[in-house]
């Protein structure tokens, strides 16, 4: 927040009041946190504003020369990837729910507080990196999906796709660790009463999406590795050359595509859930419908992928599957809006800005749910797919369904982020403006998507009817641009006003407006108790003579009893080494493009930073009482949040094996599975399961206190682990030696090596991590106490161990099956 | 980025407004998808139309549900008022409005799932003309294996009669889009997909590339022409008879030129120059052995006028960026003849 | 159709019928009403099952003897733990050496194996002609069918608390894994080209269906209406979820003066 | 998995050394009939189900013992088991979509 906002008399001492700039830079303080999270999404918010009247500018009128051809490509595809990678989910997840979750759920903080700064710095790091293509004309140009042999080195020679490849991996990294953050905050920091059933709806549409985040970019991430290894290696995953087809790349990209809409639609349908509520005075109609209507959409999500690519041929079987699951997704976006409806029916409108984006939303987003059911059917897409239908139905679903939530959520929360209110009549300008912009340049893309207008073309000539509708689109884009100027000088504006605010000036229903605004650094005084849906509605119009009612009359306690219970709350020290992760992972980035030992040092930056982090505070692994109190059933975070890293890691080597088992039928020539030595890695299947054997040896020692024993199976583990390594690595040398069995020329060596190599990463990473328990336990710093630290690092090696299992089986001993 | 942009945009305003009045009055919408031609493209039609009424039913329902909500029960700002009733759930509303959307959806699925297997049969009538469709970096290649003939951005095939395209790619992915006969469907490198229609009028439709490959992609057009039986086996006569070869004039010097210029490396004018064989590249462009008969030029950007030609052999970057054509360096005299042998290529 | 019931269907439903009265009359409880409702529901359907669809399938309709199947795994079981109260139960399953057994039995990963055990082990070719070929093995089938489709369903509706249900988001993820051996025994028979039973390859096919149509008839209730089924339970499932956790909701009292919400002024102090 | 202990999952009655060993026991027998089937030339024809069936009892086992997911919360189990189910599901259509691809479109022939 660069312009610091004036201390106001008596306010309580708010999160933004210490730290200058190293405050930012080291703040783990999840409030701080997404306050950065929020100043970088919308400055990318301009940037891809910025670009959007770029394109709109181009396509005003017939062969046009306002920007060449692959400028035109590099702007539509930063346009795409930077509003939904750099905009909206940054906005949603990074700031809004970043903000907001501890404060609803009656949590001091998230579960992981340095892992949420860390995927800050290494989501605005990969933005950066992604966005460094402005400085050499660079950028990205092959669509915010980069469809596969065109991002081949052989058709896109420069550095654009280099960008965009690393790019999203580093981005996928913050989203990963960001979702895997909320989901344990939800699941395991509720305040006591706060049973699933009695949770906002905003947490549970973020709990939906930090599910779908952890179980969709996995298949992401290897859909990019295979990326990167062709461009850089020379192995060929998507040439049809060698057999491979560019299709694995759609299939890839879509099992994570369509979940990752969903990961940007369903927080917003939490926001709307929360503003009709509180502006209509009525509680939000059908909370278990909505629930479930959120958990259906979240299942049905990973089965609907096929209808992005209707076109390419799967067969009329697959065609009508993906058809079916497709329309079936309909029926729970539906039961959301009738319930939306039925909320506000009956209830008390107060008309504020947020309310009005809420309605807005409602009807926009249900006509481009609407425009989405037409090209549901497979034969309608065949005419729709790739036209400017398809970019009306998603820009009627993401900008009037996300980007209305957002601005909604703005006027709604400000002033408890900021303690200060939007201005209403500014709003209410900015409201209709964007209304009138949005629907102008957008509906008549439904009648350029009819009339022929192929997407992404970046001119078309005259005479084919498109002209009128473009350039009234292009007017109306510049109506928009003004729309969003006005929304910047209300935000400044009220930054620099001295106008308070009390802590809830909505009257509002859940949580968070029972604390101050801008809240304290530690949230809460004393732990809440919860007795209902919309707990602070009832702390204030709730019967007082119900049952373990806590006796201070309002939610807030008296100041000096704040300032008591201010004492006693242990707020975690500020850290350099989420900054330093970051730095480490631009480094390797970086390296990547450059010279391969940059690769290494920002490797060993990386390491350093993980062991600090490890051993950064004195209890690291230890169960403190306060993190005890509130645990689901007496579950630990640390050991959720590796099971549900576990959980994602399950898909990301389904996705390898099964590419694996697909193109195992496909090899065209050369060696093939029959080269591969079975007595050798059965021996390295015994070392494996040897080593998960001292493994649980060592974690008994530990929970024992024998701290000799304990040292002597964790370095007997990692030994194993490091025969298990050698092992491979000999395998893997005598293959390209002996059997000539390459990756640059051969389907089965590229899916093999690409498999059993990540496998063999990973195994190496353990072996590090227990290299360093092995020290930590010499040196007497692994005491009976901390024994989780040992547990969760053994969940981590018995996954791997299990992997091999899987790989051994399918890979080794199936060698002679030849079609999957 | 282009650094003019700032000087140059009151006059694209002022440019807007004339261009959409005029532009409006248009009527003809050469690349309309709600225009069938075809058996395939009734097909979809009849399903697109029974999809858009049954989702305007539902927008209606929610539009007035909406409205009236919003009338009904706002309030002026800060106006006291009794609190609304608390209710908050409802089971036969929640039933009513999820077994409504199902039973909307189940008369929206059975048409589609029968439209999906009657587009895409496993198998076709003998008789059908195989045509085989090879898309290139921003054009197209028509093939007719069963009559020999080979044309390039303009494919010929007769009405009331089944066309079964084989598509496939020798680069990157594009989406073979006729919309007039009906829909689209990807050209993949590695597999061979396949549309099969029958085209019932004759007439000319416009087609073009839908999946993005590049930077040309936006260039990448191409023409049907649906020709009447006869119309049709006329054109395949024209594209079998061997090429012109002018005995005197401009046009003779320019055949002189075409053979010695480099432009026999990519291209093929039957009998003159085949592709030479010291040439491994990939790249092959269009067959020009008819290249007068057809009506456009560098896959549909420009008509073929002998100016339009001479602008695109001067320099073909202007034309499509990115196009694999090298600048020939000809000029003046040297140009016009070449510009007049090709024109001479009936 | 005509009611002629098996001789030994009938004598097992009215038994069944005769020991819930006795037992209610023994321990000197009457069941609720509710309950009652299911059994008796239970009861009409394992008629219906033994009866009708029992005498369609011994006419050569596939599809009917995968009617009676699916009525036998997914419609009687969960009527008949809805019907049976668990005080009636619980003197025959606390005893000393049943408890253990029983607690193996309906532990969730060995229902669902004796299940699939059960439901794949009956449609494999050579189990299924033994099936049609001599009756008693096939009463015995349908016997195993239902006591597998008891234990399958046990941790999805038990009463008791000695032998507890799965937690809700368990009892999701239980139904969801059940949908993969259903789907690995539709598929073949829905997807084969010949018909797999040889007993239905020869024999007349009511309703003038060729035996491949039949086949695939029969195929299809098994894929999709087991699958259809399930999303409905998972329905019913999270509902029961919902309605499990509002307990004790206060009341709301009306706030005494109207609230005047301008935006300036913060509210009265709470 | 573990029911029987109600909600309230006892977090710290943690197996002891014996039950590690016999488990690894129980691994290691199982990896040596895996070996022993690859090998074996009369079991041929069966040997997917058999490999399949081996290496999910191993799968299992680790999973329950090694993991402790006998022993922990019941949450744990469906924080596995619902991506395992994911897993499954993505790796089987893959594998149907591609098999259809190679069953019914030509095979690579090249232009020219």
């Amino acid at each position: 927040m660069a312009a610091q906002p004036k201390e106001i008399a008596g306010q309580r001492p708010s999160y933004l009041a210490e730290g200058g700039l190293v405050g930012w830079l080291t703040t783990i303080d999840h409030k701080r946190v997404a306050v950065l999270y929020g100043l970088s999404s919308l400055f990318f918010l301009f940037v891809g504003g910025f670009e959007a009247l770029l394109v709109r500018t181009q396509l005003a009128v017939p062969n046009n020369h306002l920007l060449s051809a692959d400028t035109y490509n590099q702007m539509f595809t930063m346009h795409g990837t930077t509003m939904i990678f750099m905009v909206i989910m940054p906005l949603e997840i990074g700031f809004f729910a970043n903000f907001l979750i501890p404060l609803m759920i009656g949590a001091r903080d998230v579960a992981f507080p340095r892992i949420n700064a860390l995927s800050f710095w290494v989501f605005i790091f990969g933005a950066l990196f992604m966005n460094a293509g402005w400085l050499w004309h660079a950028l990205p140009d092959a669509g915010w999906f980069g469809y596969a042999n065109l991002t081949e080195r052989y058709y896109s020679p420069g550095m654009n796709i280099d960008l965009w490849d690393i790019g999203l991996l580093i981005l996928g990294v913050s989203t990963l660790l960001s979702g895997l953050n909320f989901f344990v905050t939800i699941v395991n920091m509720r305040c006591p009463g706060m049973t699933f059933m009695r949770m906002p709806m905003f947490m549970w549409a973020m709990l939906v999406t930090t599910v779908l985040i952890l179980l969709a970019f996995p298949a992401l991430t290897v859909g990019l590795i295979f990326l990167f290894l062709d461009r850089f290696i020379g192995t060929h995953f998507y040439v049809a050359a060698l057999g491979a087809t560019p299709i694995l790349w759609q299939h890839l990209f879509w099992i994570f595509g369509h979940p990752e809409v969903y990961i940007m639609a369903l927080p917003a349908f939490g926001i709307i859930s929360e503003i009709l509520p509180v502006f209509s005075r009525k509680p939000l109609f059908g909370y278990a419908g909505m629930a479930y209507a959120l958990v259906l959409i979240a299942f049905l999500s990973y089965g609907v992928w096929g209808h992005h690519m209707f076109s390419t041929g799967m067969g009329p079987v697959a065609d009508a599957t993906f058809s079916i699951t497709s329309m079936l997704i309909a029926v729970p976006t539906g039961i959301k809006i009738f319930s939306w409806i039925a909320t506000v029916w009956g209830g008390k409108l107060r008309m504020t800005t947020a309310m009005y984006f809420a309605l807005a939303f409602i009807l926009e987003f249900t006509i481009g749910g609407l425009s989405g059911v037409m090209h549901a059917s497979p034969p309608i897409d065949l005419q729709q797919t790739d036209s400017y239908f398809i970019v009306a139905h998603f820009h009627y679903v993401l900008f009037g369904g996300m980007m209305f939530a957002i601005l909604g959520a703005f006027f709604y929360w400000w002033p408890k982020i900021t303690g200060r209110l939007l201005d209403e009549k500014l709003g209410r300008w900015q409201f209709w403006l964007t209304v009138i912009g949005f629907n102008g340049t957008f509906f008549p893309m439904h009648f350029l998507g009819v009339l022929g207008m192929p997407r992404r073309i970046y001119t078309y000539p005259a005479g084919m009817g498109w002209t009128f509708w473009n350039s009234f689109e292009t007017a109306c884009a510049y109506l928009l641009g003004v729309a969003f100027l006005i929304f910047l000088v209300n935000l400044v504006r009220s930054l620099r006003s001295e106008q308070a605010v009390g802590d809830d000036p909505w009257d509002a229903r859940t949580l968070e407006w029972s604390v101050g605004s801008p809240p304290p650094a530690h949230n809460f005084d004393d732990i809440v108790t919860v007795r209902g849906r919309d707990a602070f509605w009832l702390m204030k119009y709730g019967s007082h003579d119900a049952p373990g009612h806590d006796s201070s009359a309002g939610a807030r306690a008296s100041a000096a009893h704040a300032e008591a219970g201010h004492a006693h709350v242990h707020l975690p020290a500020p850290s350099w080494y989420p900054l330093l992760f970051a730095a480490g992972l631009l480094v390797m980035g970086v390296g990547a493009m450059t010279w391969l030992r940059v690769v290494f040092l920002g490797a060993g930056l990386l390491l350093v930073s993980i062991v600090g982090m490890g051993f950064e505070y004195a209890t690291y692994g230890q169960e403190t009482e306060e993190s005890r109190a509130t645990f689901f059933r007496g579950v630990d975070s640390r050991k959720m949040g590796m099971w549900a890293f576990l959980g994602s890691e399950c898909v990301f080597f389904a996705c390898l094996i099964s590419t694996y088992m697909v193109y195992k039928a496909r090899n065209l020539g050369g060696p093939d599975a029959a080269v591969l030595d079975i007595p050798l890695t059965s021996f390295s299947t015994f070392v494996l399961l040897t080593s998960s054997l001292l493994m649980v040896l060592a974690l008994a020692a530990i929970q024992r206190g024998d701290r000799k024993w304990s040292a002597i199976w964790l370095f007997g583990t990692a030994g194993f682990g490091l025969v298990f390594l050698g092992g491979q690595v000999y395998e893997f040398s005598k293959l390209y030696l002996v059997e000539h069995l390459a990756m640059q020329d051969n389907l089965f060596g590229q899916t093999f090596y690409t498999l059993v190599g990540t496998h063999g990463t990973h195994v190496a990473i353990g072996v590090v991590w227990l290299f360093v328990m092995a020290f930590a336990a010499l040196k007497g710093k692994l005491q009976q106490s901390r024994s989780l630290a040992v547990e969760i690092a053994g969940l981590y090696w018995h996954f791997v161990d299990i992997v091999w299992i899987v790989i051994f089986t399918l890979v080794y001993l199936m060698r002679s099956i030849k079609e999957a | 980025m282009n650094r003019r942009f700032g000087a140059r945009w009151l006059l694209w305003c002022a440019l807007l407004l004339f261009s959409g009045a005029t532009e409006a009055a248009a009527r003809s919408y050469p690349m309309d998808t709600m225009a069938p031609r075809s058996d395939l493209a009734e097909l979809i039609q009849s399903v697109y139309v029974q999809v858009t009424l049954w989702d305007l039913l539902v927008l209606v329902v929610v539009i007035v549900a909406l409205f009236l909500a919003i009338f009904w029960f706002s309030t002026r700002f800060g106006e006291p008022g009794e609190e609304p009733v608390q209710f908050h759930s409802h089971m036969g509303l929640e039933v009513a409005w999820t077994a409504g959307p199902i039973l909307i959806l189940v008369l929206i699925t059975v048409p589609t799932v029968r439209a999906v297997f009657n587009t895409q049969p496993y198998h076709w009538p003998k008789e059908a003309l195989t045509v085989r469709v090879i898309a290139h970096q921003w054009w197209w290649e028509f093939r007719y294996p069963s009559l020999g003939a080979q044309t390039a951005n303009e494919v010929h095939i007769p009405a009331d009669r089944m066309i079964h395209f084989e598509l496939e790619s020798a680069d990157v992915i594009h989406s073979f889009w006729m919309p007039a006969l009906g829909g689209k469907r990807d050209v993949v490198p590695g597999q061979i997909n396949q549309i099969t229609l029958v085209a019932k009028v004759p007439g000319e439709y416009y087609g073009q590339c839908a999946e993005f490959c590049g930077a040309s992609h936006a260039n990448m057009r191409f023409r049907v022409f649906v020709d009447t039986a006869e119309g049709f086996q006329r054109w395949v006569a024209d594209q079998l008879k061997p090429p012109v070869m002018p005995a005197s004039g401009l046009a003779s010097e320019g055949a002189r030129i075409y053979q010695n210029a480099p432009c026999a490396i990519c291209h093929r004018v039957k009998g003159i120059s085949g592709f030479s064989k010291q040439y491994e590249g990939g790249f092959r462009g269009p067959d020009l052995t008819h290249f007068a008969g057809r009506s456009t030029l560098a896959a549909g950007v420009l008509d073929n006028t002998p100016d339009n030609l001479a602008t695109w052999i001067q320099d073909p970057q202007t034309v499509k960026p990115g196009a694999l054509m090298p600048r020939l360096g000809l000029k003046g005299h040297e140009l016009t003849a070449l510009v007049a042998y090709l024109e001479s290529l009936k | 159709m005509a009611f002629d019931m098996d001789p030994s269907a009938a004598a097992g439903i009215v038994g069944l019928g005769v020991l819930y009265w006795i037992a209610a009359r023994v321990l000197r409880r009457r069941p609720r009403r509710r309950q009652l409702f299911f059994f008796c529901l239970a009861l009409v359907a394992l008629a219906v099952a033994q009866g009708p669809l029992d005498e369609l399938s011994d006419r050569g309709s596939f599809w009917g003897h995968m009617v009676e199947h699916s009525f036998q795994c997914w419609v009687v079981p969960p009527l008949l733990l809805l019907g049976v109260p668990d005080w009636m139960l619980r003197p025959w399953v606390t005893r000393r050496w049943i408890l253990p057994l029983a607690r193996a039995l309906t532990h969730p990963v060995a229902a669902f194996l004796i299940f699939t055990g059960v439901y794949a082990g009956a449609h494999v070719p050579v189990v299924f002609n033994l099936m049609t070929d001599n009756d008693a093995f096939h009463i015995a089938m349908h016997l195993a069918f239902l006591i597998s489709g008891t234990l399958l369903w046990w941790p999805l509706m038990s009463q008791m608390p000695e032998l507890p249900p799965l937690p809700y988001p368990q009892q999701v993820l239980y139904l969801f894994l059940l949908m993969i051996p259903m789907t690995a025994v539709a598929a073949p028979i829905t997807l084969s080209t010949s018909v797999v039973y040889p007993w239905y390859a020869h024999h007349p096919h009511p309703f003038g269906l060729a035996p491949l149509e039949d086949q695939v008839l029969g195929g299809i209730v098994m894929w999709v209406a087991d699958s259809i089924y399930l999303i409905f339970v998972f329905t019913w499932i999270f509902y029961r979820w919902s309605l499990s956790d509002t307990v004790e909701e206060p009341r709301l009292v009306r706030p005494a003066a109207p609230v005047r919400l301008a935006a300036a002024e913060p509210r009265p102090g709470a | 998995m573990n029911p029987h202990e109600g909600a309230q999952a006892l977090e710290h009655e943690h197996p002891q050394a014996p039950v590690y060993l016999a488990v690894a026991v129980v691994l290691t027998v199982l990896t040596v009939l895996e070996i022993a089937v690859f090998y074996a030339p009369f079991l041929q024809p069966v040997l997917v189900p058999l490999l399949i069936v081996l290496a999910l009892a191993k799968f299992v086992l680790v999973a329950m013992f090694y993991m402790h997911l006998h022993y922990d919360a019941g949450v744990f189990t469906s924080l596995f088991g619902f991506p395992l189910l994911l897993a499954l599901l993505i790796g089987a259509s893959l594998l149907m979509l591609f098999a259809y691809l190679a069953a019914h479109l030509s095979p690579v022939i090249p232009y020219l």
